[in-house]
């Protein structure tokens, strides 16, 4: 399947991310999310990032908690949410929210 | 074009969950998409009219008119509405009440679905 | 479009959000959904429940005495008799040491399906079998 | 005899947050302490009248309305109340409406105060 | 001071219970929390049942969930709500909920 | 009873659920608590910030344009114009790389506060010294 994850928190309570099989997995990042973007844990930037290299953070989150799209990781795509609805029609056919 | 049904759950006000939701709805609806919105558990407070929209909370009503302009269904979960003390004469107008069957029989004719738990 | 089959993955304990429960109401709905689709048409729920999900489903529930709602039990009965395939994940029963005969069954209500305990890698298949996923 | 204040912020349904603090409530009332109990946030809809009763949720009604017979002092943060739409001729009769500041008073005179956030 | 604190998940997200300092600290189980009471991880009881011999658990939350007093680990005292209140008023004199 | 002091502990990250914001709002009402109290009668909280809490509060919040509310940046600015004492937890800035100059400040709106970044130890005292605590 091609499964899109929207993450909307920082702290993960569910394993599901780590154990879930997808042939092609994209990982959205909304609200609270966006900190695996943006944010560096003692230095380190979030695991999720190494999941997949289809990830994407929402810019509407990112802006209003007072970053910049600057402060996104490189590796991470800022889209707005017109683009998140054409990710989900156009690049995956399966969607999770954790 | 195709259709997205979301299913919501994370209650108005605060939670931003809810205002994702809504926003997310508008944008597909905005590119010509049929959306189709399920409201369950705490969500279902939200189709309570006469929503007082002060400026440290967001507020459902406004939008929930506005998408339903756009040809955006939207149904509360009858039951978890009542149980909240929310009779149907006190909500806003154009919000369909029906049970959960009304979400799997959208969900069977959707090209996407998004679930989204939470509380 | 004929039968549209969903995988609903709960992922959260039962008796604290609402949600987690909430799924498996939902997942009962597919007996009624019918009156809003062609002849020939279904939905097919498979109920599956991973990680802190296993929580809160084991029999003994004494929950209308206790806070006056329906038990969590009761709930996967019904799920049962309305002949639902509930899948709980064998290796988060075991991470959390609840033994597979806690699982409730509805055998004495003349149910024919039982609670199946799987590998996570059957929750996996009814996940990449499903037309869409519905995470809890 | 003491005083305790509880401040619940949970919504009312399926979070048994709710259900703890209102059980929570009785059992000091019923010790014959003083209790105040103060909703704000998600909890603030449980003050809505006529709930309806179903099995499958729990219900704020009847316990609200037994904790102030019990003479618990209950009081919901009208701002949050107001922004999901509930007014207070839709409340329940003897719980009182006021702002934050309700809260911080019953806590200068209680000897314990239990604030429960979570949503 | 002398803190009881509840806590009412088994996945806790916030790391003040490590951090905190008291001179004496109760920690009252309810809700998801009574698993670090009744249940083992990997055949690992909770570490939160380290941090202190002043532990409790809510009997109500552990039948609720189909569990018996008897599943409770032995450092943990089961209680009822009456007894929650009695603990609240004689035990400790401030409260937190984590 | 004179004063009574009160700890408010944040430590649920701003912008998601709505009890990390309602914390500051009800702090700040300790403004106006006067109303329900004898002469000589406050309540002074400190509003505490620690772990995730330390998160969404840096400036620049877009709040109002972006989803029609008010931003914690501005709540925050609230609270140092009321006199309020914020404490920010250094140990956890540092850990997720916030600067301490990225937290706001009110000072062109005259207030006399400014927001005070303090090791943890600083925040254990606030509680300590406290009558209550009051977690968020």
């Amino acid at each position: 399947m091609k499964l899109g994850i929207f993450v909307s928190d920082f702290k993960l309570t569910a394993d599901t991310l780590d154990r879930i099989k997808a042939e092609k997995l994209g990982i959205i990042l909304v609200e609270n999310g966006v900190y695996h973007a943006t944010t560096k844990e003692n230095g380190k930037a979030s695991s999720l990032l190494d999941k997949t290299s289809n990830l994407y953070a929402l810019s509407e989150d990112i802006q209003i908690r007072g970053m910049k799209d600057s402060d996104v990781d490189k590796r991470v795509k800022v889209v707005n949410y017109g683009d998140v609805v054409d990710l989900i029609f156009n690049e995956y056919d399966k969607l999770a929210w954790l | 074009m195709g259709t997205l049904t979301i299913g919501c759950f994370p209650g108005l006000v605060g939670n931003m969950t809810y205002d994702f939701t809504l926003k997310l709805a508008e944008a597909a609806a905005d590119k010509g998409h049929k959306v189709n919105l399920w409201f369950s558990g705490n969500a279902t407070g939200s189709i309570k009219g006469h929503q007082k929209h002060l400026k440290d909370y967001s507020t459902g009503e406004k939008y929930i008119k506005a998408l339903i302009e756009k040809g955006v269904e939207i149904c509360t979960c009858e039951a978890c509405t009542v149980a909240r003390g929310v009779q149907k004469t006190d909500g806003i107008e154009g919000v369909q009440w029906n049970a959960m069957h009304w979400y799997l029989a959208k969900i069977h004719s959707s090209d996407r679905v998004l679930q989204i738990g939470g509380e | 479009m004929g039968d549209v089959k969903l995988a609903f993955i709960v992922q959260r304990p039962q008796y604290k959000g609402e949600t987690s429960r909430l799924a498996i109401t939902h997942a009962i709905a597919y007996q009624t959904v019918e009156i809003f689709l062609e002849d020939g048409e279904t939905v097919t729920p498979k109920l599956c429940f991973v990680g802190e999900g296993v929580l809160g489903l084991q029999k003994g529930q004494n929950a209308m005495d206790l806070y006056g709602i329906t038990s969590t039990e009761s709930h996967m009965k019904n799920a049962l008799l309305v002949d639902l395939d509930v899948l709980v994940c064998k290796e988060d029963l075991e991470k959390y040491g609840i033994p597979e005969d806690a699982m409730p069954n509805a055998e004495e209500m003349g149910a024919d399906k039982t609670i199946q305990v799987v590998p996570f890698a059957e929750i996996q298949k009814a996940m990449d079998e499903s037309k869409h996923v519905l995470f809890f």
